[in-house]
Formats: C-alpha cells, sequence, structure tokens
C-alpha cells in the first residue's frame, strides 16, 4: 500500500515498546511466560451488540481452553479486547492500537463489511494476521486475512431449491438495503433462475425500516409463493411480525439467510416464525458431539447467551484455525503463520470439519438446512463441505498473493 | 378498487403511528422547548414494559393500555425532577443531557436484559380485502391515535390543568403570579408527554423488533415532523403526520423503501422552506 | 410651480394582519430637515407605521417614497442604506457587545477603519457614553442604552431617524438630556419622534401628527392639536394634564 | 490594554502550541501519535461549528453533511487522480459550493433557527441514505466505487504536494493535521477581528438590529455557513488520511449529536474550547471501549448527564471564570466587566 517499509521500521523502531517486535526469537522464548496476545474487534453496544456480545464469549472459550491446555507455544494467551460500540471510527481507532500500540498475534473481528473494510487496510499495512468470522456477501481477496463465515454460495445455493421445492416458483425478494442485501439478493435471483423459477420484484429495505405495511401489500398483489428474505438487524424483525399480523404466515413460504442469526426465533411467537426455512453453517440445536460439547461449554462460560449462531461458531473455529496454523509453524510471525494455514489445515469445530481454502483464504464447510418449529430450528439438511465458489470465481491468491481488495462477483 | 382500500390502510395505519410516537414528542418540545433526543429511548421503554409485563402473565392489552404509559411516565417524572428541571431554557443543554440521558437508557436495558428481548404476538388477526389481507390492529392502531387525539385535545382545551399549562408556557412568571407553581405544570407536562410516548411504545411492541437500541430507528423521523408541524400541537402533528405519513408509504410503494425515506426528507425541507414562520426564532435566539 | 419632493411621502399605506387593520390608507408628508413628533393611544398603529417604514413588515397596499424612490416592502437593509434609521421601542441593541462596538458597527458600514474611528469618536461625545464606552451594552441603564441606541443608529449617517419612544423608562434629568441630543441631531437631519411623554414633546416638538384607529386624525402644531376636542377625547383626556 | 495583553497571551499560546505539535512525534509512540491526529482532524470539524454556530449563531445539526461529503470528494478524487494536492483542494471546494447551495436555499427563504438545524438534520439523513444504497459496480465515479454501506476502503493518504510516490509518513501526517488546525485557528481568530467577522458576531447578537443598520444579515450568514462547509470538508479529507477509509457512517446522526457535545462540553462562544471538547470526549470513548466492565453506553451516558449537571458553562469558559476570580481575589480590584462576558470574546 501507501506506506513503505523504511517509514514502517523507523517508526516502530521510535516506539517505546518496539524491542518486543523487533527482537529475535530466542529472547523471546526466554520469556516463556510472556502471554501471547490475540486481539478481538466486536460491538458490545450500541446497534450491533446483538450479533458481537456473543463472538466475545465464544472467543474468550476458545483462549480459555487454549490456556487449560498449556497455552500455545508453551506461553499462555492473553486476549485483548475493545469494544467498538457499532461505531466505525474506533473500529480504525482500536485496530490501530492493537496493532501499533499492543502488537497482538493476531486479530479476531469485524462484524460488518463497513467495519471489515475499514479495518482491513490498517492491518495490511502494520503487517497484523487478520480473521474474521462473520457470514458476509463474499469477495474478499486479501493473502494477510481469513476468513470463516459463510458466503452467498455456500448457502443461498443450498437455500433456494429446498425453499421453491416447499413454495413454489414465483419468488419474491426482500432484502437490506446494504452491500450484504444487496449482493445475496443477486444470488438468490440467479439460484432462482437456475432452478427454473421467476423473479417477481427485489426490495430493499434501509436498516431503520420498521413499518413494512407497504411492502406487504406489495408483496401481497404480486402474488409470489416464496419470499427470500435477506432482511438484517433488530427493527427488520418488525416484517415477520406485521407479516403474521396479516394473516400472511400461513398462506406463502418464507425462507431466509439472515432470519435466525440473532436469536430471531425465540424472540418472536410460534405463530409468527414456524415453517421459516433458513441455512447457515452452524445452528445451536446441531446435535453432533463436538456440537453439544461446545454449547455446553459456552453456556456454562457466559449462561446469559441468549442464542449460538453461526457467527459465534465461526469465530471460534476461526481462532482455532490460528492456533493449529500457530502450531504448525511453530511461531506467531504472521507470514510463517499464513503459510502453515494455506497449507489446507483443517479444525474440528462445533459445525465439523472447517478447512482453510489457500486460493480464497476462506473456508470449506458444512453448511446447514432448518426449519423453524416452536421458536427453535429443526435442522433438517446437512450439506457437507460447501466451498465458497463465489470468491474463488474472482479470487485467486495462490496466482496472485499480493491481491488485496473486495470483489463484487458478477453474475 | 381493493388495492386502494389496501393502500389507504397502509397510509392510515403509517400516520396513526407516527402521529401516536410524535405526539409526546410535540408536547414536550412544543410545550417546553426541551429537545428531547432520548425520545426514542421513551418508546424502547414502552416497548419493553408491555413485554416485560405481558410475559408475566398480564393481558397484554392492559400491558399496552395502561401499564406501558404508566410505567414511562412515571419514569418521565423521575427523569424530570433529578434532570430536565434543570435545564429549562437551557435548549442546547437539554439536548446533551438527553442525549446522554439515551445512552443511559440504553445501557441500563442492556445491562438488565441483554441485547435481544422476546417479543409478543400482534392481537387480533387479519381480516380480508378482496384477494388482499390486512391486520385489524392496523383499525385498532388507528382508533388509538384518534382517541389520543382527542385526549390530548380536550386536556389542552377543555380542563383546568390544561388552561394553567398553556398559561405557563406562554408566560411562566405571569402565571406564578397568578399563583400557579409553573415547576409543578412542567413536571406534569412532561411526565404526559413521557407517558403518551410509552403508549406508543406498548402499541408499537407487537409490531417491532424488541432490542434497546429500537428508539433509534424513530427519533429523527419524529423530531422533522414535530418541527414541520409547527407550534400547535395537536393540529400541527395531526397535519405533519398525516402528510408524511401519505408521503412515505406511498413513496415507498411506488418506488423503494429507500427512496420512500429520501422523498419523505426532502418534502419535509421544502415544507420548512415554504413555510417557514413560527415557533423558531423565540426560544432559539439567546440561547448561545 | 413645482412642489419640492418630500423626504418622505407615504401613499394610501394600509396594513392588515390577518383582518385585524392596524394602519389604514395612512397619507404622511415629510419635509427634508423636519422634526416631526406621532402621538396617540397604545394600538393607534405607530410602531406598525415605523415597521413599514424600514421594511420589518411588508404594507398589505400603499407607496413608500423616500426622496421619490419607491422603498414599500424592500428589505430592511436596503432601506437602511437608503438612509433610514430606526431606533425601535424595546430596546434593540448588541447586548454582548461594548458600547464602542456597538457604534462601530453602524458606522463602519460606509467608512474606512481610519474615519470610522473617528466617527464612533465623535458620537460617543454626542450621546454622553465616552465614559462608558467599554462597558458591555447589556449592562447598562435602561436610559443609557436608549443613548446607546440612538448613536449607534446616528453612526450610519442617516437622513431620517425614526425614534420610538426614545425617552422611555428614563429619569426626568435624562429625558432632558435627550431632548437636548434630538435637538442636536435635528440640525442636519430630519427626525421623526413617537413617544407618550407629553412634558418631552413639549420639548422638541414643532409639529404634531396624530394617529388613533390605524388612521391619522389630525395634523398640526402642539399648541393646536392640543386644543383641538377630538384629540383630548381618544387620548389626552384620560391621563396627560396639559 | 486588556486586549494587548490578551493578544500577547494569544500570541504565546499559538507559538507553544504550534511547537508542541512540532515536537510531539519524538515524546509519543506512533499509536499515541495517530490518535492525536484523528483528534486534530475531528477538532477541525468541531472548529467549524464552533465558528458557525458559536460566532454566527447558526445551529446545523448536520455539519457531518459537510465532513463526510469532504471526506468522500477526497477519497473519490485522490482515487482518480492518483495526487492527494488537487484532490485536498476539491475537498473543500465542493463542501463550500455545497453549503452555499444549501444556505442560499435557507437563509434567502427566511429559514429561521430550529427549522435550519432540521434541515440540515434532514440533508445529512438524505446524503446517508443515498450514499448507504450505492453498491454495487454501477455507481462508480471515474475509477472510484462508492461502496454503498461498505464504504471506499484503502483510499491513499496524503502525499507530498504533486509527488504522489512519496506518501506522508504519520508523523508528517500529524504536523499536517495539527498544523492544520492550529491554522484554521488562526484563520478564524483573524476572521473575527475582521470588519466581516464583527458583523457576523452583531448578526447573532442582533439579526434585526443588524439589517437595521444596512446590512444584509442573510448574506452575512451565508458567508459565515460556506465558511464551515469549507472547513468541514476539509475535516473530512484530514479524517479520511487517517483511517484511509470513508463510509455512510460519516453522515450519521449520532456524530452529528457528538460534534454538538464537544462544543457544548468545551465551551459555546469560543473557539478553543471546542478543540479540548472533541479531545476530552473522543479520548473518553476511546478509553470507555477498553473496560470490560460496564456497557460502554451506560457510562458515557452516565458522565454527559452528570457533566450537565456539574459544569453547565462548558469546561473552558469554567475554567477562565475561575481563573478571573482568582485574579479578582488576589488584587482585590473592581473588575468592569463581567467575567462570562470577556471570557466569550477572549477566546
Amino acid at each position: 500500500m501507501s506506506f513503505t517499509r523504511r517509514y514502517f521500521l523507523r517508526s516502530t523502531a521510535a516506539a517505546a515498546s518496539a524491542t518486543a517486535l523487533v527482537s529475535p526469537v530466542f529472547i523471546r522464548n526466554a520469556f516463556a511466560a510472556e502471554p501471547i496476545l490475540v486481539g478481538s474487534l466486536h460491538d458490545q453496544s450500541g446497534t450491533m451488540a446483538a450479533s458481537g456480545s456473543p463472538m466475545v464469549d465464544s472467543l474468550k472459550l476458545g483462549v480459555e481452553e487454549v490456556n487449560a491446555a498449556g497455552g500455545l507455544l508453551g506461553r499462555p494467551l492473553k486476549l485483548v479486547h475493545y469494544d467498538t460500540q457499532s461505531n466505525i471510527q474506533l473500529y480504525s481507532q482500536y485496530a490501530q492500537q492493537l496493532s501499533v500500540r499492543d502488537k497482538v498475534a493476531v486479530i479476531v473481528g469485524g462484524i460488518t463489511s463497513a467495519s471489515r473494510e475499514a479495518i482491513r487496510p490498517t492491518f495490511d499495512r502494520f503487517r497484523t494476521l487478520y480473521v474474521y468470522n462473520t457470514l458476509y456477501e463474499g469477495g474478499v481477496c486479501d493473502r494477510n486475512m481469513f476468513i470463516t463465515g459463510t458466503t452467498p454460495a455456500q448457502t443461498v445455493a443450498k437455500l433456494v431449491p429446498y425453499a421453491m421445492s416447499k413454495g413454489g416458483k414465483k419468488v419474491y425478494i426482500i432484502a437490506a438495503d446494504y452491500n450484504y442485501g444487496q449482493i445475496t439478493a443477486k444470488w438468490m435471483q440467479k439460484y432462482v433462475k437456475e432452478n427454473g423459477g421467476e423473479t417477481l420484484s427485489v426490495d430493499f429495505f434501509p436498516l431503520d425500516v420498521t413499518n413494512f405495511g407497504p411492502t406487504i401489500s406489495k408483496i401481497q398483489a404480486a402474488r409470489p409463493d416464496l419470499i427470500l428474505s435477506a432482511l438484517v438487524g433488530g427493527n427488520h424483525v418488525a416484517f415477520y411480525r406485521q407479516w403474521a399480523a396479516a394473516g400472511m404466515k400461513d398462506r406463502i413460504q418464507i425462507a431466509s439467510t439472515t432470519f435466525g442469526l440473532f436469536n430471531e426465533p425465540a424472540t418472536l411467537s410460534a405463530a409468527e416464525s414456524d415453517g421459516i426455512i433458513g441455512t447457515f453453517g452452524y445452528f445451536e440445536e446441531l446435535t453432533t458431539p463436538a456440537s453439544t460439547a461446545y454449547v455446553d461449554k459456552l453456556k456454562k462460560l457466559s449462561p446469559g447467551i441468549p442464542y449460538i449462531s453461526e457467527l459465534a461458531a465461526a469465530t471460534y473455529e476461526g481462532f482455532n484455525l490460528w492456533v493449529e496454523g500457530v502450531k504448525k509453524a511453530n511461531t506467531i510471525e504472521r507470514l510463517p503463520v499464513i503459510e502453515a494455514l494455506e497449507t489446507g489445515i483443517a479444525f474440528d469445530g462445533p459445525s465439523g470439519k472447517v478447512v482453510v481454502d489457500h486460493k480464497t483464504h476462506h473456508v470449506s464447510r458444512n453448511t446447514y438446512l432448518a426449519v423453524v418449529k416452536d421458536r427453535k430450528w429443526i435442522v433438517t439438511e446437512t450439506f457437507p463441505d460447501a466451498q465458497p465458489l463465489d470468491t474463488a470465481a474472482v479470487c485467486d491468491l495462490v496466482k496472485n498473493p499480493n491481491d488485496n481488495k473486495q470483489y463484487e462477483i458478477s453474475l | 378498487m381493493d388495492l386502494a382500500i389496501i393502500l389507504a390502510l397502509d397510509v392510515l395505519n403509517g400516520t396513526a403511528s407516527l402521529f401516536l410516537l410524535c405526539v409526546g414528542l410535540a408536547i414536550i418540545f412544543g410545550m417546553m422547548k426541551i429537545i428531547n433526543l432520548a425520545h426514542g429511548e421513551f418508546v424502547m421503554l414502552g416497548a419493553y414494559a408491555t413485554v416485560i409485563a405481558t410475559n408475566a402473565g398480564v393481558d397484554i392489552w392492559v400491558s399496552m393500555i395502561i401499564v406501558a404509559p404508566l410505567f414511562v411516565g412515571l419514569v418521565g417524572l423521575l427523569i424530570e425532577r433529578c434532570l430536565i428541571r434543570f435545564l429549562y431554557g437551557r435548549l442546547v443543554d437539554s439536548m446533551l443531557a438527553t442525549w446522554g440521558l439515551s445512552l443511559l437508557l440504553i445501557g441500563l436495558v442492556t445491562t438488565i436484559y441483554g441485547n435481544t428481548m422476546n417479543g409478543v404476538p400482534t392481537p387480533l388477526g387479519g381480516f380480508q380485502v378482496g384477494e388482499y389481507r390486512s391486520s385489524w390492529y392496523t383499525l385498532f392502531l388507528a382508533g388509538m391515535a384518534v382517541s389520543v387525539m382527542a385526549l390530548v385535545y380536550a386536556l389542552l382545551r377543555l380542563t383546568r390543568f390544561g388552561l394553567i399549562a398553556r398559561a405557563v408556557m406562554h408566560n411562566p412568571n405571569m402565571a406564578a403570579t397568578l399563583g400557579v407553581n409553573p415547576d409543578r405544570v412542567y413536571m406534569i407536562t412532561f411526565g404526559i408527554g413521557a407517558g403518551l410516548t410509552g403508549l406508543a411504545g406498548g402499541l408499537l411492541a407487537p409490531l417491532s423488533g424488541i432490542t434497546p437500541v429500537m428508539g433509534a430507528a424513530f427519533i429523527a423521523k419524529c423530531f422533522i415532523t414535530v418541527v414541520g408541524g409547527g407550534a400547535t400541537i395537536i393540529s400541527g402533528t395531526l397535519t405533519a403526520s398525516g402528510l408524511f405519513g401519505l408521503i412515505n408509504q406511498l413513496g415507498a410503494y411506488l418506488t423503494t423503501p429507500v427512496y420512500g425515506e429520501v422523498i419523505l426528507f426532502l418534502s419535509a425541507i421544502f415544507l420548512i422552506r415554504i413555510l417557514p414562520q413560527g415557533i423558531s426564532g423565540r426560544f432559539f435566539k439567546g440561547m448561545s | 410651480m413645482t412642489e419640492p419632493v418630500p423626504l418622505l411621502k407615504t401613499e394610501k399605506l394600509t396594513m392588515n394582519f390577518g383582518g385585524v387593520i392596524a394602519n389604514d390608507s395612512i397619507d404622511f408628508n415629510l419635509g427634508e430637515m423636519e422634526l416631526r413628533c406621532l402621538i396617540g393611544p397604545n394600538g393607534a398603529g405607530k410602531s406598525t407605521f415605523f415597521k413599514m417604514l424600514t421594511g420589518q413588515i411588508t404594507p398589505s397596499s400603499g407607496t413608500i417614497a423616500f426622496r421619490g424612490r419607491s422603498i414599500a416592502g424592500l428589505p430592511s437593509h436596503e432601506i437602511a442604506r437608503a438612509g433610514l434609521g430606526i431606533k425601535t421601542q424595546v430596546p434593540n441593541v448588541f447586548n454582548g457587545l461594548s458600547v464602542r462596538e456597538n457604534i462601530w458597527l453602524s458606522a463602519r458600514r460606509k467608512n474606512t477603519p481610519r474615519t470610522t474611528k473617528l466617527v464612533v469618536d465623535e458620537i460617543l461625545e454626542r450621546v454622553r457614553l465616552t465614559e462608558r464606552q467599554s462597558a458591555i451594552v447589556g449592562q447598562l441603564s435602561h436610559g443609557q442604552r436608549q443613548w446607546v441606541e440612538i448613536g449607534t443608529v446616528l453612526a450610519g449617517d442617516p437622513e431620517l431617524l425614526l425614534l420610538d419612544e426614545p425617552a422611555a423608562g428614563m429619569t426626568d434629568e435624562e429625558t432632558e438630556r435627550t431632548a437636548e441630543i434630538i435637538r442636536e441631531i435635528n440640525e442636519a437631519r430630519a427626525i421623526i419622534v413617537v413617544e407618550h411623554d407629553m412634558e418631552f414633546i413639549k420639548m422638541i416638538a414643532r409639529t404634531v401628527t396624530v394617529f388613533h384607529q390605524g388612521r391619522i386624525i389630525m395634523e398640526g402644531t402642539l399648541k393646536n392639536v392640543l386644543a383641538d376636542p377630538r384629540v383630548r377625547d381618544v387620548y389626552l383626556g384620560k391621563k396627560v394634564v396639559v | 490594554m486588556t486586549d494587548a495583553r490578551n493578544a500577547g497571551l494569544q500570541s504565546i499560546l499559538v507559538l507553544a502550541a504550534a511547537t508542541g505539535v512540532a515536537l510531539l512525534p519524538r515524546h509519543l509512540d506512533l499509536f499515541a501519535l495517530m490518535q492525536v491526529t484523528l483528534f486534530a482532524a475531528m477538532s477541525v470539524l468541531a472548529l467549524s461549528l464552533a465558528f458557525i454556530w458559536g460566532f454566527g449563531g447558526i445551529l446545523s445539526f448536520g455539519q457531518t453533511a459537510f465532513f463526510g461529503l469532504g471526506g468522500y470528494v477526497y477519497a473519490i478524487a485522490t482515487i482518480n487522480f492518483g495526487d492527494s494536492t488537487n484532490a485536498i483542494l476539491l475537498a473543500v471546494v465542493l463542501p463550500a459550493l455545497f453549503a452555499a447551495a444549501l444556505g442560499y436555499f435557507v437563509f434567502y427563504g427566511k429559514v429561521s433557527d430550529v427549522y435550519l438545524g432540521v434541515i440540515t438534520l434532514t440533508v445529512t439523513l438524505i446524503l446517508f441514505n443515498v450514499v448507504n444504497s450505492t453498491a454495487g459496480e454501477v455507481y462508480r465515479i471515474g475509477i472510484a466505487r462508492l461502496g454503498g454501506f461498505n464504504g471506499i476502503p484503502s483510499v491513499p493518504i496524503f502525499n507530498m504536494p504533486f509527488h504522489p510516490e512519496i506518501p506522508l509518513s504519520p508523523e508528517a501526517s500529524w504536523w499536517i493535521t495539527g498544523g492544520t488546525l492550529i491554522a484554521l485557528y488562526l484563520l478564524l481568530r483573524l476572521i473575527l477581528v475582521s470588519r466581516f467577522g464583527r458583523i457576523a458576531v452583531a448578526v447573532r447578537e442582533n439579526e434585526t438590529r443588524a439589517a437595521l443598520l444596512g446590512y444584509d444579515t442573510r448574506l452575512v450568514k451565508l458567508g459565515v455557513f460556506v465558511i464551515g462547509g469549507a472547513i468541514a470538508g476539509l475535516g473530512g479529507a484530514l479524517y479520511v488520511n487517517w483511517g484511509a477509509f470513508v463510509g455512510p457512517t460519516i453522515f450519521s446522526l449520532s456524530l452529528s449529536a457528538e460534534i454538538i457535545i464537544w462544543i457544548t462540553v468545551g465551551g459555546l462562544g469560543t473557539l478553543f474550547g471546542p478543540i479540548v471538547g472533541c479531545f476530552v470526549i473522543q479520548f473518553l470513548v476511546a478509553s470507555i471501549g477498553s473496560q470490560q466492565t460496564f456497557n460502554s453506553n451506560l457510562v458515557l451516558g452516565a458522565i454527559l448527564v452528570a457533566f450537565v449537571l456539574l459544569l453547565p458553562k462548558g469546561v473552558v469558559p469554567t475554567f477562565l471564570l475561575c481563573l478571573v476570580q482568582l485574579r479578582k481575589d488576589h488584587r482585590a480590584r473592581p473588575n468592569t466587566t463581567a467575567p462570562k462576558e470577556r471570557a466569550m470574546q477572549v477566546n
């Protein structure tokens, strides 16, 4: 980027605590008890708090487990967490703090794509490894980071054919009006077409819309068989309530890539949410031993956690992938760890086997399809080893390791 | 034809919700010149009160119509006594303090109840208009809006308290010399404004996602509506919410909700530009 | 023989506030260098008349000509630039600024920084406030603030001064000094004074115009006006003992 | 006499500040330096509202409109030009033009203050909504994609004027940002003692009187508003230079409210106070996020409420008041002017 190596070295050398970073490895080993710092940037207050808090809890669990097992490379881990307060500026600020002052070995965090894009340049500039664990629209291509959340190719591709088999071929798409919603809507249209269906209309909603009356009328006028929703956040929950209030719920099937990310099934009544179909990389209701063990431990650690969604599970898995990478590289230096992870390191997490994809720095992982019943998800289908095909279509870090941007995947 | 009826119901719904959300702010802002940036959080408190009471076994109608306004009204009284009463005539400080208050309330509710909350389902159910369905609750909201309107009108115009309150707002010193205690009038007025806002929160609870930060979605729109409405509380707020509700809902139906909002904002700007006179100068002067 | 163009001339000047007629077809003439007093009971329309002359409100109908130029409906600042200065009924000064700054602001519009200083010093002398020039106006007595306002208006070098109740709230001594100041100003400029205080009017008045219910009911010398039974009826009979 | 002493004091303070800016990189670690760079960039924004509100009497709820516009214009221009020099210039000019158009619309339409607040707020909301919905390939200006909610990442930072191959080091960024802040402070001081500045203050004090003295108050307010817009735009460019990122939340209501809080905390009617307020609040918000005991909103909210109740005049005026009081007690001589009004003018 725009920051020369010379400047970087000079300014770090000037910094008071610079010795810790530039000192040779053997000195470090002499202070074996000195903890390895793991940075965390998640919103615990403000509009994104409902997403961020379980992610922090899950990360804490991961760190505690590593420490209980004797630490990493003989050193304990220490979590350095900052509450970004749903404020993009604070993301940039804390990103600088973590990489420049705290000099953490890795940073786990970022929730919205905007927050990720705000901090990504900072980590590239100051050479700090970054792990991002939110489901998102796909397309980020950056060798300095690893991404464990699902992308549309991993979920939408599974959701659409199943939902169409339940609902029908005429589809109405509603989505949050920002990048995630817009790109996911495109993927939805693509898969609807591929499965022989027809998209009647695509509507986008700003995140602060709470009144869905006109939309509900508009949907009724269009007479779809199926509604695909990528609505996001607390305000948009209002759609499902107003939809049910109008008495529409049992007439038209709803399927969503986002419903359930923040505990929606439990906050709505059964009458409002029964029958809604969703796909994620993880559901709390999964009954595999790995999943139940993870859920038990996490609920013991933070009893107040309302629901453990893909966000929490992917954070846990992303952190543990890094741990595996460090073990393999036998150092916390950035480049060796990246190279170790690129060998295709795998971790058996609560959602199943998660494998790093060298080409995209995303992961292949299981995705699950579930239907709401009585305010809980019933997992009905498992799709093993779903690949991040969308990002793979535009991003090849094997060929172009210096690539650094978010592609918008043209469909 | 059926579609026209449904659209009319949408507009009615939009207008009624907007009016209910704004009337409390209109009273506090219009009568006391306090810009209450914690207005959205009063709505949130009303919704929480309703949800918690209902989940505890209280009848949902009682929770919405009695518990929510009563609770938020009492909170309003408390806040008035502890904070707002030091801020009359200090418009800017009132903004700073109520902004702080809004953060405080969000933080408090998050600390106690966490980031998400189990909601209550919408009572009543739907009905058929030709091929379309709409909810009875829409009509109930409209009915509540009309009742609140009548109540506030009667309170301000027909009761002794209303007369005294209007007198105090116009000239507190004069009223004081006539033996009225302006302090008490301010307190009660603020309590009523808060209570009505709580009622709006209670009534919207079955239609909304319940989170500690839900109030943020309302504050800007309410503020624009109230100021756009001008000095007279009932008719101003009613006209403005009617107009903006119509524009927003039709805009959203004909284009997209994004442009529905943009069109709403643009029309608010032009409304204010065309009708620039009103309450303004009097209380924005001399504050600097 | 042609009439000389009057300094100020209004014809059929009318102000209608949503049905309430505050000024009804006012025909008013003022010559160069004249000093005119307007009297009339509260609500007679004197202040409304001033507000129309200075552009604070736009007349419903009728014309205002200042030196033959139509100024009705122009914005206040353009009328001020044309040469009309007003001291309003309620003291209308920059309360947060010092006496000197108040006058400076007015003087600086037409003058270079150097001459501004001279003008300000001269005006301060004239309104007898040189001693208090650094004081914040908001902290002065009511009477002193009236003088600040007169000084401020004067510093703008107007052709015509409108003074709305310049002696209101003043002590007897202050009132006399104000009358003195007004007579001095009148040596070079035309002035219209609205006042209730008959003692004050006697000190300065030559011609008096009487307003009543939005109309001019008579005009003449103070003596004639005071002798007129209509004037006694509407206004003077109540409280002023002549 | 006091004026002369004040001028002397002011020059010493500014000189000290300039020296501080120059020497700071020697004494701070890299992160702290970047942190103060951010605070200084935000202070430029604070200064813009401090000027138009504190001295022009114009309360804009939407100063972030110009700030955000400046940020976006800088980002788009520098991506297209490949050189930041002209981009910075554009980031000042375009927001100023936008302020001129908006100002003409409101001031010449006789829109008065509370309505002005609502109009500026609404304009900001519109900008947020519009920019937010520009995700997708079609929304691009030149080669710069607007990016919708995700914003524009990896915006090139400032470079040596007309030498795009030499980007500024963090130290140089700090010198530019801190230096700009001091320069703008001086510029505004000069404006305030100029004829225009005095008239602006007069219009704030009493608009009717200013008009009756022959000043076109609409034009004066427009001028003040445009100066404020230009400064806010420059602040936006400095902000983007700090974070190498710009997104639509730059237009958010919460940032607009935060500026008002900086000014109220620092002291309205001063230029120095809002800078202090900005530094204090920004530092506070950042520190709050580092603790885990209490919810961040809870802490910040409690502090703001306590502030209003305990220090209603703002930090700087209260401090000056105490100084004046102390001096009074020391010398025991009568002070002819009220401390508050003097303080308003000194700063």
